[in-house]
């Protein structure tokens, strides 16, 4: 493995900011200033930041409900995710899209996504694009366990393959689709068994080892950008909340839950780091007091901001046709 | 009388057709001990165990087009679509499938099955968990369309729902669920195709069904207060439309306000109006007027959300802008 | 001027565009050496290559949906269906997707792209491959949806489609496709939401498109020798729609009969006759007539196809049933 | 092997039926009597015949546009068949349907149908049913290999391995969708291959061998009686005509055709009769004679018949409600 001591504290400071950013946004949501719903990335942090340390803002990914960690690792803004949060004018997408609804062309993120499965035919049209205009850009699709029975799935991994997109999918497998023991909801236990279906590479990971999904990440990424095609990494986690805030989950054992908190990737990195004299103790306490404060600046950035105008809930539709107002 | 939720009607409805008939199961993504996302099935698993109350895979396709298959080789399946805005992925399902399947065949196929569709916003769920898509079914040769607004309509109509021998779409507002509203002690379904006059009035008809039903309400008190009198007539079955009970209204009124929460543009309010247009035409004695949402996708902030969405000052201002004259007079 | 068939127009259109920007391409199902399922990509594949005349695998859903992310990216794809039929399977990705995006977003992301969507019947293609589901699209805010009815319109609306920056919706009638006009030398598209008055007269306006705008053509040279004059207005765009040129004419007229070939129910035509019975009341002289298909599946045989869908006896039998008092007058 | 003397007679019988039948309907959408799309099974009669014999009435299937084989393999009746395609009162549905569309419930018919794909949904449906029931039905589902890239193939095999329905999934693998040579649209060779990702058997015969089908398809429905579930078969197979009549073919060589009619499942069966003194030259002779003769009664059955009512075009939409009739 070839990550400087930097890179590895940078990637431990964005899991931390992915951790510190979804800790807040519970308890805005518990206070009641985030309406909606909210899917929460915690514990999985390890899987969007192992992967993205590998791509630059040229590389595309796209989302899902749970999106928030994908976005931050791949460079999203706090200020503007938490201002989307609340539904604020300076939000990401003007209040208009909230926590399931967040792009940034700018920085290649095609948006999470409330459609379980939209992001892997998104990936194959920013697949496609790559490959005709001939740069080297990848595109990273993350996805769901429980999204892989998803038709999407089939027929956008079938057409990557043929095609021999520039696509990595990258299944964070936590287990449950809401409700729905992986075991219930298909019948194999590894969902990289499923590259057999499109002669393409499937692999399996510890996902809350970052070094293993940087590294699988990294094989992945390179065949694509040398157009060898897609691969499917599939990256083992849990998500320590709910499925969504206010899930009671009665449908899995606290002793699971505890299993997996012992495992936290935020955790084991630190220890990792620590014993490995990647960094001292004081530094790591002055990452988090760095984190803690950009998340500050972002609540109080978001709290600040106003709403968006009324008029402009007609906008934004069509580039070049704005709809009727309404007279109340 | 008892007091029940909205979604404890719609519950309560499947229960007794599932105790009755033991054909009658239920599929769909975390109906069973989870109780589905919006708790309507809450209990049922318990009840009925997991053979009547399966948890599938997130598979709408297969959600649909294997109750499809089920009901046309003698089964009574209840599928459930966790949200309307889902249709699109089972889309084929039942546009190609269900609806078609008894005509492509002579006849020799039935398809006796319901498609549970929460639907509707208010909850900040945003584009794609906020549509409401009843206009798209209406159009569909072979499908029946259901949607009650209240507590008994929900329990009634599903009861008939489940009997039926055709693909009913059952249709349910998803910020209605906590909604209490009377039910007769004695259960009895509603026959579909019968309108229900829920506001006599002499000055105005309004049609209205799921949320904007109460939306009418409201806006029917403020009016009174002015001496406008509304009558609200609540379709409560879309397809087959009560034709002659609208008909009826609109002849007695002569002023029409359809109000609908659907995107305005091509909506099912957009039919209603067009054959009131057509056979009505010479009773009427004002443009025929349509509430409904902006032609927007629905957006996430509350008050964008809220202004996209019509409401009672809407229908209020729809009426005033037909009946106000009158009452100057 | 040139003869072309509506065929050659669809694809010239292509052609023009292609040639004009590299970043234009096609993919669909058999599009390329295989020309298209009705030959309307014939010899694209030859002359562009195929880079940019993609044949895909019978997936639907990843043919729309990559199309979307492609456009997302910078390309400007044209995406064929083989049937509009088969808009069931690839739904999600135009309404959930495709439409929302650029809103969803506060307008960060545009999605250029063209939907081709053969359409209709008449070719004894039987009931999963013969529907007219132009209203579906209409309702969802954020497609624009193109009908053309001659081949002069279907290059220039071909070509306004793939220069714009939002998801268009290119529907086509598959009866049309052998069917030759005359078109103009110099190229140039037409603007959307600009109608084409088809034809002029005083007694009547007919709002007609696609096959429906010959047969209304049909009918009003039949109704031409008893001396009704009919207005014959074709949209060309449904949405956006010129609404101001049919509010025009049917000021003009008075009385007004809309032709379109869908299931009646629930379809596009009620949203036009919706707007004209709110907008227009005061000029309207007569109910507004519609005609479109029985409410029923497509069927097979060719005796209940014809039964089925509309012609132009039907329309000159709505016209008649509004004008002929005046007539006697 | 167990099969009788007579079994094996019979089968031939059925193939020789279902290759008259298209070889008729050939013939007669050519001269311009039956309209619309006709999509022939000339080719491949082994695999309907070679699965649907080991099945009763009782049990289902489901099929394809490409769908009088399986039809007529399952007990569909040569006349009703025929009638339908004329668009005949007498045929299966009344006119209503055509070639894409015959379905027979009293055969466990669920319908030929024009939507690629539709069927998995449907028979898993079906499996559903027999589950529920605790019958010992099955059901087989037919499909082509390039509807195997259609969002259904996926749910429905996921849902069907996770539930153990009992469903036979048969790929008719005549190694094209309409132009799209298999190589083009799907990265695998075996379509059986697909099975992995439901952890469900999955085999590959020879799908001109009816024996081989026969043995395959036994082996299948057993399993799946037995409340084992579903088996993934792939026969490999080719059909003789265009995708539908009056496709020119220009996307396939023709010496792949010719190989292919070395091939031919019925010389083949034929061969292995005579060879195996199965039965004797003449027998086989008035075998032919009277499936001609089947078949003449059925056009003429067809020809004899009359069009339906216009009023019926209103009828069996639904089971209680008739629509308004156009007066014109
Ligand atoms: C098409 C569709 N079906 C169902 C849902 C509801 N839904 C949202 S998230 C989810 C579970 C997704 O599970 P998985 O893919 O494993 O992702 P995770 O939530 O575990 O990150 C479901 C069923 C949806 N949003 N879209
Ligand atoms: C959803 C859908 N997409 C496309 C088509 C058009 N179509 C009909 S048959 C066919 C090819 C099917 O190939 P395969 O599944 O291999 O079956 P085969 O025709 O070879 O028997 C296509 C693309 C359709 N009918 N339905
Ligand atoms: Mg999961
Ligand atoms: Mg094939």
């Amino acid at each position: 493995m070839n990550l400087s001591n930097d890179k590895i504290i940078e990637m431990y400071n964005q899991m931390l900011k992915i951790r510190k950013f979804e800790e807040k946004a519970m308890g805005l949501f518990a206070e009641g200033q985030i309406p909606g719903f909210v899917h929460l990335y915690i514990g999985e942090e390890a899987v969007a930041t192992g992967v993205c340390t590998n791509l630059s803002d040229d590389d595309y990914i796209t989302s899902t409900h749970r999106g928030h960690g994908h976005i931050l690792a791949k460079g999203g803004n706090l200020k503007e995710m938490m201002a989307e949060l609340y539904g604020k004018e300076t939000g990401y997408c003007k209040g208009k899209g909230g926590s399931m609804h967040i792009a940034d062309a700018t920085k290649g993120i095609l948006g999470a996504n409330g459609i379980v499965g939209a992001g892997h035919n998104l990936a194959v049209g920013a697949g496609i694009t790559a490959q005709y205009k001939g740069t080297d850009q990848v595109c990273i699709c993350f996805f769901g366990d429980a999204s892989t029975n998803q038709s999407t799935f089939h027929e956008a991994l079938n057409l990557a393959s043929i095609w021999k997109l520039p696509v990595v999918f990258v299944c964070e497998n936590n287990l449950y689709g809401i409700s729905m023991n992986q075991s219930r909801h298909q019948a194999i236990q590894d969902v990289s068994d499923r590259a057999v279906a499109y002669n393409i590479p499937g692999v399996t990971v510890d996902g809350n080892d970052i070094f293993a999904v940087y590294e699988a990440a990294n094989e992945a990424i390179k065949r694509a950008r040398n157009g060898q095609g897609p691969t499917l990494v599939e990256c083992k986690t849990y998500r320590h909340r709910g499925h969504f805030e206010g899930d009671p989950t009665v449908y899995r054992p606290d002793e699971e839950l505890a299993e997996w908190l012992k495992k936290d990737p935020i955790n084991r990195l630190e220890k990792y780091m620590v014993d490995n004299k990647v960094i001292k103790a004081e530094e790591l306490k002055a990452i988090k007091k760095a984190v803690d404060k950009q998340i500050a600046e972002a609540v109080e950035f978001a709290s600040n901001s106003p709403y968006p105008s009324l008029e402009s809930a007609v906008e934004d539709i069509y580039t070049d046709i704005v709809e009727e107002v309404r007279v109340r | 009388m008892r007091t029940m939720t909205y979604g404890e009607a719609i519950r309560e409805g499947m229960r007794i057709k599932m105790k009755e008939d033991p054909n009658v199961f239920i599929m769909g993504e975390d109906v069973g001990a989870f109780g589905g996302c919006f708790g309507v099935t809450a209990g049922l698993y318990e009840e009925f165990g997991e053979k009547r109350v399966k948890d599938t895979p997130i598979s709408e396709g297969v959600i649909i087009g294997g109750a499809v298959g089920a009901a046309a080789t003698g089964l009574r399946p209840i599928a459930e679509l966790m949200f309307i805005d889902f249709l699109t992925v089972g889309m084929d399902q039942i546009v190609n499938q269900a609806a078609k399947m008894r005509y492509m065949f002579g006849g020799k196929i039935t398809v006796p099955m319901v498609v549970r569709l929460p639907s509707g916003g208010g909850v900040q769920a945003a584009a794609q968990h906020s549509q409401s898509l009843e206009a798209w079914l209406t159009h569909v040769p072979g499908l029946k369309v259901v949607y009650p607004s209240t507590p008994q309509d929900a329990l009634g109509l599903m009861l008939t729902a489940i009997e039926d021998d055709n693909p009913v779409m059952y249709i349910e507002h998803k910020a209605m669920y906590a909604m209490k509203g009377e039910v007769a002690d004695a259960v009895a379904p509603i026959a579909f195709g019968v309108a229900d006059v829920k506001r006599e009035g002499s000055d105005v008809t309004v049609i209205a069904y799921g949320k904007m039903l109460h939306e009418a309400l409201k806006a029917a008190e403020e009016l009174a207060k002015e001496g406008i009198e509304v009558e609200i007539v609540d379709p409560r079955t879309l397809y087959p439309l009560d034709k002659e009970t609208i008909f009826k209204s609109v002849e007695k009124t002569n002023k029409v306000v359809i109000a609908t929460e659907e995107t305005k543009r091509g909506g099912y309010a957009g039919e209603i109006a067009a054959l009131l247009a057509e056979k009505c035409f010479d009773y009427l004695d004002a443009p025929i007027i349509r509430v409904g949402a902006l032609d927007t996708p629905i957006p996430f902030t509350a008050c964008l959300e809220s202004y996209v969405l019509p409401n009672f000052v809407d229908i209020v201002n729809g009426i005033k802008s037909i009946t106000s004259s009158a009452m100057n007079i």
